[in-house]
């Protein structure tokens, strides 16, 4: 029962579509990439064997066109699609028409993304399964009236959630009643701008909990295997901002247990590939099921670091009807791996979108570090897309050890030309909590990115080098009058540079 | 050559000096030995300060540096001598409006407005809700005041600093 | 007996200064860079705690020059030296000189190095420990004539080499007797320019062989281990240029006995921290004892890769006078790793160095990717140091897995500015003999960079490339004149971009 | 607009047309779209040809043309129409000397010479040793030929192109 493919089409673009055709290429499979006007330059068009333009930046014009995809599936002999996360990664009808048309989804079967895609639905399947939930709802939210009904009964604080959701869109906090109207509309609305679809459910607000989600691989005869969690707390606005495996809280008699659990959910759809099973988990460590993502997550490399299992190739290999070759037992979680997501958002300015030119990518690199990343030098941030622009993971053989490499990582990164997010992570990675493994999903809350400079030690350094760009600014600008060459170099080292240059 | 560099309500006068093809500042008790690079455009700088080593991102834009050093940014307002005393100049004949222009902070659709002219508006109250990268953001008063103005309507474009409302 | 030391001085430049300040950084010690006037930008200089310029360009006067290094290590408070490889690395008054000045060298005792150093005292120490060397002299050679009564006696071809040499310099091959005096005075006065001593001694050229080297780490208590072996046979002109772990011909058993023998050696001269011991191996599985060297290599990434063992970090806990930690019985070798030594090197022009400025680098990065580099955006290749710029190491399950991955990651790789021997890199992993592994140290000599393009078909791409380039060239240029924005991007596409960078 | 390309040996003829914004070339029998965007300066760009996406490396100079496909390196002269028909006229006027100017292939300092004016020298014979990177090479003749000049000396700094020796 092998489904032999040689050519594999990647409906995404990004960081996740340079990355599946790392794998595909390493598997020595064809690989066709697609883009939109937006993307020309980017780095999946350079880097698969073929690339066909399939309309306009904004995505429902390009990367969410079922219809434009096969096509170029179709024109290219593609055999396979992978999917990706996000766009199309979690659309039944998009899993579904490949099948029509022959062609095999990297993913698991339309089915299961069906059971899966509507949350209020999947929720039934966990309860069914036996698996805790958090309390809310058990269907759709027609009015406020109904959310207002809900609310009074589970008490505030609640959490509005759009039924076709993830990755944190349509969802809102609301903690007076006075707020769950407007929180209503904008989650509605948000839903439908992102889904297609604004229908919302509501579950009790649950505090001081850990979100902490199992990898899940199954293959087409049965066969499910877990591959340990992922510890995702450190979230700001619901949207994941650092992940770690293995998480500070889970012991091994947590992990079996959790693990379990999420096979079981899998099992309950009959779930074939890579899949995540979400939880929240409280201090006295009883964990409830949030969601199941049935897709590779943006943080799977946490996973791959630590197992050694790379989910890609499994997929793949899963996706062409070959049998699991891991079992539970041979799966050993070794080291620590964490991930920075680096983004094109200020953290000075409110996290708002920073767009323009990169001109100058440094990248970190050496021992242990893994960039997952579509950027270069001359990339456009747009407002198209995600921000997230890169993924920084680094595995050591202890979390200390890790949050040190982190650390020597985000300094080496570094982006010219636009704001990121990578100070933010800096900071996070020297604050108390997060080293100690102290916190929960609502740590970002509080958390205050303002460095203590008690001293004034560090405003005095930027004072010096404020002061000394001016002067410098000043000077080649002087020389530059007197008809000296300007440069990049201080104008006061440039005739001892270019001694230097010379031959000796 | 003098500058004065304002960072966190105080303020550094510094004082730099080129000898035998090094650069010095004298800073308050201190005379520091300094070697800046630009590694690259428009932002990226090596700094030396008495051997020890910092790679920092200066932005400038006037007299108006942002200075980014590991984990930290700091503004700060930079000037000469000279410069410093022509801003004391014009600083005399400023005036204070009152007004207060609320602008769209990153480019962005108009999904909805939520006040009208004559509004009396609550510092933190919604004015405008913006769409930008598929997140819906409320623009909120940084004061409490009236609506002087509506300058955009429901499904325009705008742009990064384009006035949304006028609150007076 | 704990030597603690919270400052460590790297004495060394380029990949590898970057490569320890990172460990340095990931062990909490602070850092101190030494650099030449040609050096102020680079990474070492802005990666390090501080800084200081130790003179002009030439090595001579700035990294091998031993007052200098220590007079900043006395400024800066270093309590450690790091030296790296090459330059002071294998300096016994180096060494020396450290330990009469308090500060820890980090490396082996001036005495080991002193005893390995003379490749003729080394040749007798192995002998003594009854470990099989290459035939050859016993002594130095004073003159032509002497060498030429050698070589009669050993017959030809023989190998001319310096005595106190390593990487390949001071070493000339003779086949026949006409071409052995200017061999010899090639070869003395290369050992004379590089290592400051001409004395020659010769073997013979043991032909179909394989250069593979064993890593071993020693303590000061007298424990040494060892972490399997390098197979190094990927030479050309002696200069090694791609190594894999682990060799394709050594099983279980010869690496037992191949790394036995090794911490033999190492054990003959009371051997603390990393060295490794090169041999020559034969078809018929018998190994010769070559030299030791007496720091850490170029090509010691790949060996980490394999084991999980980071040496630099074995190396500074070593030096600070702790235990070793790792034992024979849990030094696994897991995988396969593959580098190839990326140089400013120009394949299409006899390898002759490629100088100028690196305006872009385009890095690969993704799942099993190390690149160890000190280059960035607008790095000058000089003339001045060795012009190997990066060495990319990959790690994958398997050697095939891992070939294929260092493929892609040699496809990602691009340096713009300058020329670059990642295309015969290329042209290497696609050789069915690489990657059959049936290779001896003379395999370069006869490897042919040309590709086969019989059907013509490559030509014909690189002809319309030309011509589509020409062409835009020429567009470019007439609308410039006629007053329409030039740019990177095709003039033809200009238009459509435009309104596609436009918010929808 | 048409193009000529010689490479090993064959040449190519390929003709341009833009129509709808998009570049077409007619080569031989194919017709072929082609999307090319330089990523960065001097030499990288990205092709699509007929939707097959390669990056190379292609330096210019003059007509004669450098590029780099994977592990491929290909020398081209490219000319256009003009430019073709003008080297064509060159080309009766020029005069073959029989002189060669053997060249440093790269920067470095000379170690010694080997051959004097008047020597006669073999193809491969040894004429002058240059130092670069530590390493010594030996510049080697080219052909058969008598030595007419030295024109540098041992000690001397020399940069890429300058010329060494001429041969007659």
């Amino acid at each position: 029962m092998l489904t032999t493919f040689r050519k594999v089409l990647v409906a995404n673009r990004g960081e996740i579509a340079v990355r599946v055709l790392r794998s595909c290429a390493e598997l020595g499979l064809h690989t066709v990439a697609v883009y939109s006007e937006a993307d020309r330059n980017a780095l999946h068009v350079r880097y698969a064997d073929e690339a066909y333009s399939i309309g306009a930046p904004p995505a429902k014009e390009s990367y969410l066109s079922i219809d434009k995809i096969l096509d170029v599936a179709r024109r290219a002999g593609a055999e396979a699609i992978h999917p990706g996360y996000g766009f199309l990664s979690e659309n039944e009808q998009f899993a579904q028409a490949c099948q029509d048309n022959g062609i095999v989804f990297i993913g698991p079967r339309a089915s299961s993304i069906a059971a899966m895609g509507d949350k209020i639905a999947a929720r039934k399947v966990a309860k069914a399964a036996g698996v805790p939930t958090v309390p809310g709802t058990d269907g759709p939210l027609a009015t406020v009236e109904e959310a207002e009904a809900f609310a009074k009964k589970f008490g505030y604080p609640i959490l509005l959630k759009a039924a076709a959701g993830g990755g944190g869109k349509g969802m809102r906090t609301v903690r007076t009643p006075d707020e769950l109207a407007s929180a209503f509309r904008l989650a509605a609305n948000e839903a439908k701008a992102a889904f297609g679809d604004g229908t919302l459910y509501l579950e009790k607000l649950l505090e001081g909990v850990r979100h902490v989600e199992i990898q899940i691989l199954g293959d087409r005869y049965g066969n499910v295997v877990h591959l340990g969690e992922r510890e995702c707390s450190i979230q700001r606005r619901r949207q994941k901002l650092i992940e770690e495996s293995p998480s500070t809280v889970v012991d091994e008699d947590l992990r079996r247990r959790m693990g379990e659990v999420a096979v079981r959910v899998a099992e309950a759809v009959n779930y074939e590939n890579a899949g995540t099973v979400e939880f929240l988990l409280d201090r006295d460590k009883n964990f409830y099921f949030l969601e199941m993502n049935t897709r590779l997550q943006v943080e799977h490399p946490i996973t791959e670091l630590v197992t050694g299992v790379d989910l890609v190739v499994e997929q793949i290999r899963i996706a062409s009807g070959r049998k699991l070759r891991l079992t539970q037992r041979n799966i050993v979680v070794k080291g620590a791996a964490i991930e920075c997501r680096v983004s094109a958002e200020d953290p000075y300015n409110d996290f708002l979108p920073s767009i323009g030119r990169i001109t100058h990518v440094y990248e970190p690199s050496g021992p242990g570090i893994r960039l997952d990343t579509s950027i270069y030098d001359g990339f456009e941030v747009s407002l198209y897309y995600d921000p997230m622009i890169a993924k920084l993971i680094v595995w050591a053989e202890t979390r200390a050890q890790a949050i040190l490499r982190m650390r020597r990582a985000l300094e080496e990164f570094k982006l010219v030309g636009i704001r990121t997010n990578i100070p933010f992570h800096l900071r996070l990675m020297e604050s108390p909590t997060f080293i100690a493994g102290r916190f929960d999903n609502s740590f970002l809350d509080s958390f205050n990115l303002a460095a203590s400079d008690e001293s004034g030690e560090h405003a005095r350094l930027a004072a010096v080098a404020a002061a000394a760009v001016a002067y410098q600014l000043k000077q080649v600008k002087s020389r530059k009058v007197d008809g000296a060459q300007p440069g990049n170099d201080s104008a006061w080292k440039l005739a001892a540079r270019r001694a230097a240059l010379r031959l000796s | 050559m003098k500058y004065y560099v304002e960072v966190d309500d105080r303020t550094f006068e510094l004082d730099f000096q080129e000898e035998d093809e090094l650069l010095y500042v004298h800073l308050g008790e201190s005379r520091l030995t300094l070697d800046l690079r630009q590694i690259s455009q428009p932002s990226l700088y090596s700094l030396l300060v008495d051997n020890r080593s910092y790679e920092i991102f200066v932005e400038a834009r006037g007299d108006e540096f942002n200075v980014l050093i590991g984990g930290e940014m700091f503004q700060l307002k930079v000037q000469d001598e000279w410069t410093r005393r022509l801003a004391n100049i014009q600083r005399k004949s400023g005036v204070e409006t009152g007004e207060l222009a609320v602008v769209a902070p990153m480019p962005g659709a108009v999904v909805a407005i939520e006040v009208s002219p004559g509004d009396e508006v609550k510092r933190g109250q919604g004015l405008v809700i913006l769409s930008a990268m598929k997140m819906e953001n409320e623009i909120k008063s940084p004061r409490v005041g009236r609506v002087k103005s509506v300058d955009v309507s429901a499904g325009q474009t705008v742009e990064q600093g384009r006035t949304l409302v006028v609150l007076e």
